[in-house]
């Protein structure tokens, strides 16, 4: 593998202006398997990849609820997103305490590219290695948010992380004029469908709804939905551990334009 | 022997045998790869606007905010790495609230360049952090008065009647330096910025773009706040006007 | 809760400074007993009297006068104890001033730090109402607390909210609102005025039924003073007027003679 | 010229008491709470009456909360203690549905409270809770507590200002205490309201701090149902 | 020589006082008297005066009495309204009340109001605010109406509306806002029955029904519950025990008396 | 001698003025019991004789019963001599009770009237029974106020007008700024000739700087 002088860590700079250390924890994130988020003018949803990492273990958390009116996918390390969902929960209970508010999804999704930002500035600390979609309905409607480790964080219409999640961009890309007003049933089955070629568990936030994770049964009848499309299918259920490891190699390289 | 791949070019911290501090240089890359923010100080108020490359047709139009607030008088937009400005503006938020909290009213605009050129050089000192990767800025409106400043990578800051950082930088530069901008009003100030804008972006090259602009003046009762819808579609429509008339005279 | 804002978080204590001349000059009696820790920071200075507040039709009616006295010193006559804060809430205040100046520039803060995130986000009244009441209750649990009684009104998502809260965290929300003394001599009149009529009441009324309070408080409050300001909050915005006073009767003074026979 | 012709001419000097310097951080704000378990529901009423001394401070300001599909929560004495001990137990019960991944039950929302009050043994929180529900067999439950954190599980019991009026009456009339031959058959909802109702107005009658309007929650399997109830307001 | 014992004369006994007070710096508690926390009020009219109160007499947060009477008869023309210490009020009154009655018989005249006021304020002076009696006094005499309100250290208002007790300030806001000269009976009536009905209603020491007296040149006219705004509500259900349901935890009878047949009664 | 609990006071700005020809005595409206004003009419100008008028500050009971009995001592004084008091008889009087008197009393008296023998005269009983005369005097917690601005505008032999607006003007100040004191003011104006009342309600008080 290519190694340059440049990238033994977050506090150097190459003669192009790019920093490899972050560039590589951005690569961690597509190690971790897919996450779809999108939404609709009322509805929010991710839709997850769910894997096991053997016979004997249980499937890998995916989703993680912050607060009744926000989750997120994570794609990546699972320890940093653990300490990231922490921060959320917490933080969202500090603005229910203090202001007695939904803490308004923007603001914690700045809040943590605050933390990751200052993870790529210093010697001695790793960006984190996490990518992170965050789904919420505030005062101003439903969010979807990107939160990269490179302290980035942009609101999407869709958005896919994670492994092979270009081809699910693809998709989405190519439908994503429809979300606005798509009911949440067909947001559901747009999720899916960018994310058919592995296999899902799934979550909703919207303007009458908490954050809600649906798994197993109840998760079948969204399933159903797109049964009858015609496509290829890899299983059924609550997830699978269909995404194999090589799969991740095929990905093209994550834009990583700095700006 | 210096440059590139000669090991002097590591840390902040280490000077070239010719005296140079390369991963300032660096820095200052990543800084000359972004779309262009350019600010304007006018009679009146100072506007600040940016070239908001578009990565993605899924982005949400409007959202992801490049032009931040540091106070209710403070505007702050950076080129470069969009982290690194967020953290600068951080710092300035940082700044004026400790102002306020100690003297009990708004931070000057010299006084916010002042501390924050101290944060940014501060990070060009050690070998454990890096030079912030990002041009900052930075224009107020305080009692009638408006100040307009540019900090660089290296923490140098300058005041300035109009100035442009970013992929466009020189483009602006030369158009700014046309302008009268001491005669000129906000309003005229936001359709040259809009204009300046486009003008600077390069569409071979670059991808679809946005165009964020925000004022401080007597309009918008000495907020920094954006320019209203209306102000910046008619400007746009004047920019595009504008430069189809140049390029169909050239 | 007392009259005076020195007696505010104290036990009944009738046979202290019962003129409220605390820290005017020292009257207290000179005895071991009274000879107690002093502690200058946990009892007001400069106060403010009673603020009330009742709910109309279009929102929210406030009023204040413009005194801020010292022990029984009209001290400052020009103090303008209405307070907004964002575009759709007020904050009057009675009790001590410069805690009261120090609640403002905390808010203060917070709207900046909700003017910086740009987000579409805004703290509405119930939101500012529960922080203060945290900042409050926190800063009693520390025995340090901000000397005041706190009323906050104003329209938020076109719902009207009118809301106390005082230097101990007490909390209650109603229909009519008054602090300090205006709590025993205003309340009695807003009550019957504005109970049940919360929806009918125009603003002529209001201002009516307000202007009635606030002359009863100067007739009989001490520490009041006919001058004073009131202020308006609607869905369109908050409305402060410029101090004014109110018509007061005396004609019926001149005939009264003596004490007794 | 001795005007003061009266055993007084010499009266004892005026004695001052010891001056309280300290703030003092409690307030009373009376009320009182009424929680009776049934068989298969469980009723928590509290009146809205907030004073203060002599003063009303608000006719309606409750302080009774819904903390879950199956419990509820009264906290008579200091207001502010009492609404930020429900705002910390939202928040701990958040955390245990994060970290078990199901709704408390009321049993160990009980425990929970207790930790909680005990916590601040030496600054209590002023609240004097009632805990009402029903538990994970669908029978209903009392819990009472002190301010630091003692409990109990009961049948019945009332909290607050009229606490003393109203407990001899229900020892009465939920307890049976005192009754020779009196029905053992567990009580229906209804009696339990007409009692609670007549406890209420009862109090209203001789204390105070205690009026203007009761509510009542009904907790049972299905949920928790609210009602209203007018009482005096002098 | 040995100090004299000088035994009082009448009135109160005050040898104990310095103790009490010793006790008291050392912790003890002096018993609670009942106090009515009170509202009363009074307004002169143009050929009258009324007065008015609340009816609920409390011990400490208890209610002690729902209907008690707190307009106290002096003399026919003249009422006076206690707000304090229950005792002192009653006792007070009673005693003022009885030497207006020698007075009367002594000299034949009417009660003048002033009479009445200058007794008591004397005696109220002499105890130095020990006597805890806050007074609203009314009455008619040949001056026309007189209203006073008399305070427990002895000091005198002489105004046309007045208020007292713990409800005074919720009364007199009513009064302040209301108040006009020369009103009439009907309108005295009703602005006294609001004051008290403000107090009843946001004074925790007042409570129930209102008390009214009016007192004219030749009437005087003692309104009782003149207006009930606090009617108990029905009870959801009745508390009759059956019988038995009191246990008889033992049973003995005794003869007291013995009936023996005794001799009629000799009605020549 | 401080207050009792609960008692009620005379918070207060009164003044007495002796001008050509006899004194004017002047006061406030307000008794207070706290902060609560518990009379916002009280006439505080006490007549004691026909010509001798007293201004109470301090304790209302206080005050009133010496008044009361100094009233009394005048008319039996004015019946058994057979002419009436002079001012300096009343204000001994007055002097003698609140100096026997005063562990029990708080009382701040200004004796003011008109005689034969000396015209108008003013005489000052502060706290603890001195008898000051003084060409004009001012008391009560109000009367801390103003010294400054009586001191600089009294004039010797003024006339009745000038004499008006002085007592009004300095009251008004007073009253501006103790909250103690307020409400209106009445002046009496004593000369040979008798007593005139005189009032300004409270809404035509005049005006001085507010802030």
């Amino acid at each position: 593998m290519f190694r340059n002088q440049y990238d033994n860590d977050v506090s150097t700079w190459s003669p192009q202006g790019r920093i490899h250390q972050l560039e590589y924890a951005l690569e961690a994130v597509k190690q971790g398997s897919a996450a779809v988020g999108l939404r609709s003018k009322d509805y929010a949803v991710l839709l997850v990849l769910k894997r096991s990492s053997g016979e004997l273990a249980s499937y890998q958390k995916k989703l993680i609820k912050v607060d009744d009116h926000m989750g997120i996918a994570i794609a990546g390390l699972t320890s940093d997103a653990r300490d990231i969902s922490n921060f959320m929960r917490t933080e969202a209970m500090r603005s229910k305490m203090l202001f007695d508010q939904p803490l308004p999804v923007g603001r914690i999704v700045s809040a943590i590219g605050e933390k990751a930002q200052k993870r790529t500035v210093m010697y001695g600390e790793r960006p984190f290695g996490v990518g992170l979609l965050v789904i919420g309905y505030d005062e101003t409607g439903p969010h979807l948010y990107e939160c990269s480790p490179s302290g980035n964080n942009l609101e999407y219409y869709a958005m896919s992380i994670g492994a092979r999640s270009q081809s699910a961009k693809t998709y989405l890309e190519s439908k994503y004029s429809e979300f606005n007003d798509a009911s949440l049933e067909d947001l559901v089955k747009h999720g899916l469908q960018a994310l058919r070629d592995t296999l899902q568990q799934d979550s909703i936030v919207g303007v009458d709804r908490e954050f809600e994770i649906i798994e197993g049964e109840d998760l079948k009848r969204y399933l159903d939905l797109i049964g009858d499309t015609g496509r290829p299918r890899r299983g059924q259920g609550t997830a699978t551990s269909a995404a194999d490891a090589h799969l991740t190699e095929d990905i093209a390289p994550m834009d990583t334009d700095s700006v | 022997m210096s440059g590139i791949g000669t090991g002097y070019d590591i840390y902040s911290s280490t000077y070239s045998p010719d005296g140079r501090l390369f991963q300032i240089e660096y820095a200052n890359k990543a800084v000359e790869n972004s779309g262009t923010a350019i600010g304007l100080r006018v009679k009146g108020g100072v506007v600040l606007a940016v070239e908001k490359l578009v990565q993605s047709k899924l982005v949400v139009p409007g959202s992801n905010k490049r032009i931040l607030s540091a106070d209710m008088h403070v505007g702050i937009v950076s080129a470069g790495l969009l982290s690194d400005g967020r953290y600068i503006a951080q710092s300035a938020r940082d700044e004026a609230k400790s102002w306020r909290d100690n003297y009990r009213q708004p931070i000057s605009g010299k006084s916010m360049a002042d501390r924050l050129g101290l944060f940014v050089q501060a990070h060009t000192l050690y070998s454990s952090v890096r030079p912030l990767g990002a041009g900052t800025i930075i224009g107020t409106y305080l009692d009638g008065e408006a100040t307009l400043y540019m900090i660089e990578p290296s923490g140098v800051y300058w005041g300035y009647h109009g100035c442009a950082v970013g992929k466009g930088k020189s483009v602006a530069k030369t158009e700014i330096e046309k302008l009268k901008l001491d005669e000129m009003s906000v309003q005229e100030a936001v359709r040259e910025a809009a204009r300046i804008i486009h003008t600077a972006h390069d569409e071979a090259k670059d991808k679809d773009f946005e165009l964020e602009i925000t004022w401080i003046c007597e309009e918008s009762k000495g907020k920094h706040t954006a320019v209203p819808k209306d102000i910046v579609e008619e400007a746009e429509r004047l920019a595009k006007e504008s430069i189809k008339s140049e390029m169909d005279d050239a | 809760m007392n009259h005076f804002p020195s007696q505010w978080g104290k036990p009944r204590q009738e046979n202290v400074d019962e003129y409220n001349t605390v820290p005017l000059y020292n009257n207290m009696p000179q005895s071991h007993a009274a000879a107690g820790p002093m502690t200058r920071t946990q009892q007001p200075v400069v106060t403010g009297t009673s603020v009330i507040a009742l709910k109309y039709k279009d929102g929210i009616m406030m009023a204040a006068d413009n005194l801020a006295s010292y022990g029984s010193l009209a001290r400052f006559r020009d103090i303008e104890r209405l307070h907004p804060v964002g575009e759709h809430t007020i904050i009057g205040a009675s009790g001590d001033i410069s805690d009261y100046q120090y609640i403002q520039h905390m808010l203060q803060n917070v709207m900046i730090d909700q003017h910086c995130e740009d987000d579409g986000h805004t703290l509405g009244t119930p939101h500012i109402y529960e922080y203060l009441f945290r900042v409050m209750y926190n800063r009693r649990s520390k025995f340090n607390p901000l000397w005041n009684a706190l009323v906050v009104g104003g329209v938020h998502k076109g719902e009207r909210f009118l809301g106390y809260v005082d230097l101990k965290g007490t909390t209650y929300q109603n229909s009519t609102i008054a602090t300090g003394f205006g709590g025993h001599l205003a309340q009695p009149i807003l009550r019957k005025a504005v109970e049940g009529r919360e929806d009918t009441l125009t603003e002529e009324e209001a201002i009516k039924i307000i202007d009635d309070c606030m002359r009863v408080l100067f007739y009989r409050d001490a520490r009041s003073i006919n001058k004073l300001q009131r202020a308006k909050i609607t869905a369109e915005g908050f409305e402060i007027t410029e101090p004014y006073s109110v018509e007061t009767e005396w004609s019926f003074a001149e005939s009264i003679r003596g004490y007794g026979a | 010229m001795n005007f003061l012709d009266s055993p007084l001419s010499k009266p004892a000097p005026y004695v001052v008491a010891p001056i309280e310097h300290r703030f003092d951080p409690y307030e009373d704000n009376g009320g009182t709470s009424v929680a009776i378990a049934g068989e298969d529901f469980c009723v928590v009423a509290s009146d809205t009456r907030q004073s203060n001394g002599y003063m009303i401070n608000s006719r309606y300001a409750p302080k009774a909360y819904k903390m879950s599909s199956t419990a509820v929560l009264s906290c008579n004495g200091f207001h502010a203690d009492g609404v930020t001990l429900k705002k910390v137990l939202e928040q701990r019960m958040k955390m245990y549905k994060y970290s078990h991944d199901k709704d408390m039950s009321v049993t160990a929302l009980a425990q929970m409270l207790s930790n909680t009050l005990y916590q601040r043994r030496f600054f209590p929180y002023y609240a004097f809770c009632l805990l009402g529900g029903v538990d994970a067999d669908g029978k209903g439950a009392v819990y009472c507590y002190d301010s630091v954190g003692s409990f109990e599980r009961e049948n019945y019991r009332t909290s607050g200002s009229a606490s003393a009026l109203i407990q001899p009456f229900l020892d009465n009339q939920v307890g049976r205490k005192n009754q020779q031959n009196a029905s053992t058959a567990p009580l229906t909802l209804e009696a339990v309201l007409r009692i609670t109702k007549d406890a209420f107005t009862s109090a209203t009658e001789r204390d105070i701090h205690t009026g203007d309007n009761l509510q009542i929650f009904v907790i049972t399997r299905d949920g928790v149902e609210e009602q209203n109830f007018p009482l005096k307001k002098d | 020589m040995a100090p004299q014992q000088v035994k009082p004369v009448g009135g109160f006994s005050f040898e104990n006082y310095t103790r009490n007070a010793v006790l008291e710096t050392k912790g003890a508690k002096p018993p609670k008297a009942t106090s009515t926390g009170t509202t009363i009020v009074g307004v002169i009219y143009d050929k009258g005066v009324c007065l008015g109160a609340d009816t609920r007499a409390t011990e400490g947060p208890i209610v002690a009495d729902k209907n008690c009477e707190k307009i106290h008869y002096l003399a026919p023309n003249l009422y006076c309204c206690g707000a304090g210490t229950a005792a002192d009020t009653e006792f007070t009154t009673n005693s003022i009340s009885s030497q207006l009655e020698l007075h009367r018989l002594s000299t034949g005249r009417k009660t003048r109001v002033v009479t009445a006021m200058t007794l008591l304020k004397q005696m109220l002076f002499r105890y130095q605010g020990h006597i805890g009696a806050a007074l609203v006094l009314g009455g008619y005499d040949i001056n026309g109406p007189q209203l006073y309100t008399i305070y427990p250290h002895g000091s005198t208002d002489k105004l046309p509306y007045v208020t007292m007790g713990s409800g005074s300030l919720a009364a007199m806001s009513v009064f302040e806002s209301k108040w006009r000269p020369n009103l009439t009976r009907e309108e005295a009536i009703a602005i006294v029955s609001e004051a008290i009905e403000a107090g009843i209603f946001n004074d925790l020491g007042s409570g129930s029904n209102v008390d009214v007296c009016v007192i004219e040149e030749n009437s005087t006219d003692y309104l009782r519950n003149h207006v009930r705004p606090n009617e108990r509500g029905i009870k959801e259900q009745s508390y009759r025990y059956p019988r038995g349901t009191t246990a008889i935890l033992k049973e003995s009878i005794r003869n007291f008396v013995d009936v023996v047949e005794g001799d009629a009664m000799d009605m020549s | 001698m401080s207050l009792k609990p609960g008692e009620v006071n005379l918070g207060t700005s009164i003044m007495a003025v002796a001008f050509n020809g006899g004194v004017i005595v002047g006061a406030d409206s307000r008794t207070t019991t706290g902060s609560y004003i518990a009379n916002r009419v009280t006439d505080k100008l006490t007549k004691v004789h026909d010509l001798i008028y007293c201004c109470r500050s301090g304790s209302a009971a206080d005050t009133q019963a010496v008044a009361d009995i100094v009233q009394y001592y005048l008319q039996m004084y004015s019946v058994q001599q057979d002419e009436p008091p002079t001012v300096h008889v009343a204000a001994t009087l007055f002097q003698e009770m609140c100096y026997q008197n005063k562990d029990q009393l708080s009382a701040g008296i200004i004796v003011a009237g008109w005689d034969k023998k000396k015209g108008g005269t003013v005489y000052n009983i502060p706290l603890g029974g001195a008898l000051i005369q003084q060409p004009f005097a001012i008391g009560g917690s109000g009367s801390t106020y103003i010294y400054g601005y009586c001191d600089s505008q009294y004039k010797d032999n003024m006339t009745r007008e000038e004499c008006i607006e002085f007592v009004k003007n300095s009251l008004a100040l007073a009253m501006s700024r103790d909250g103690s004191s307020g409400g209106v003011i009445r002046m009496a104006v004593i000369t040979e000739k008798g007593v005139e009342r005189l009032f300004v309600p409270g809404d035509k008080l005049p005006v001085h700087w507010q802030g």
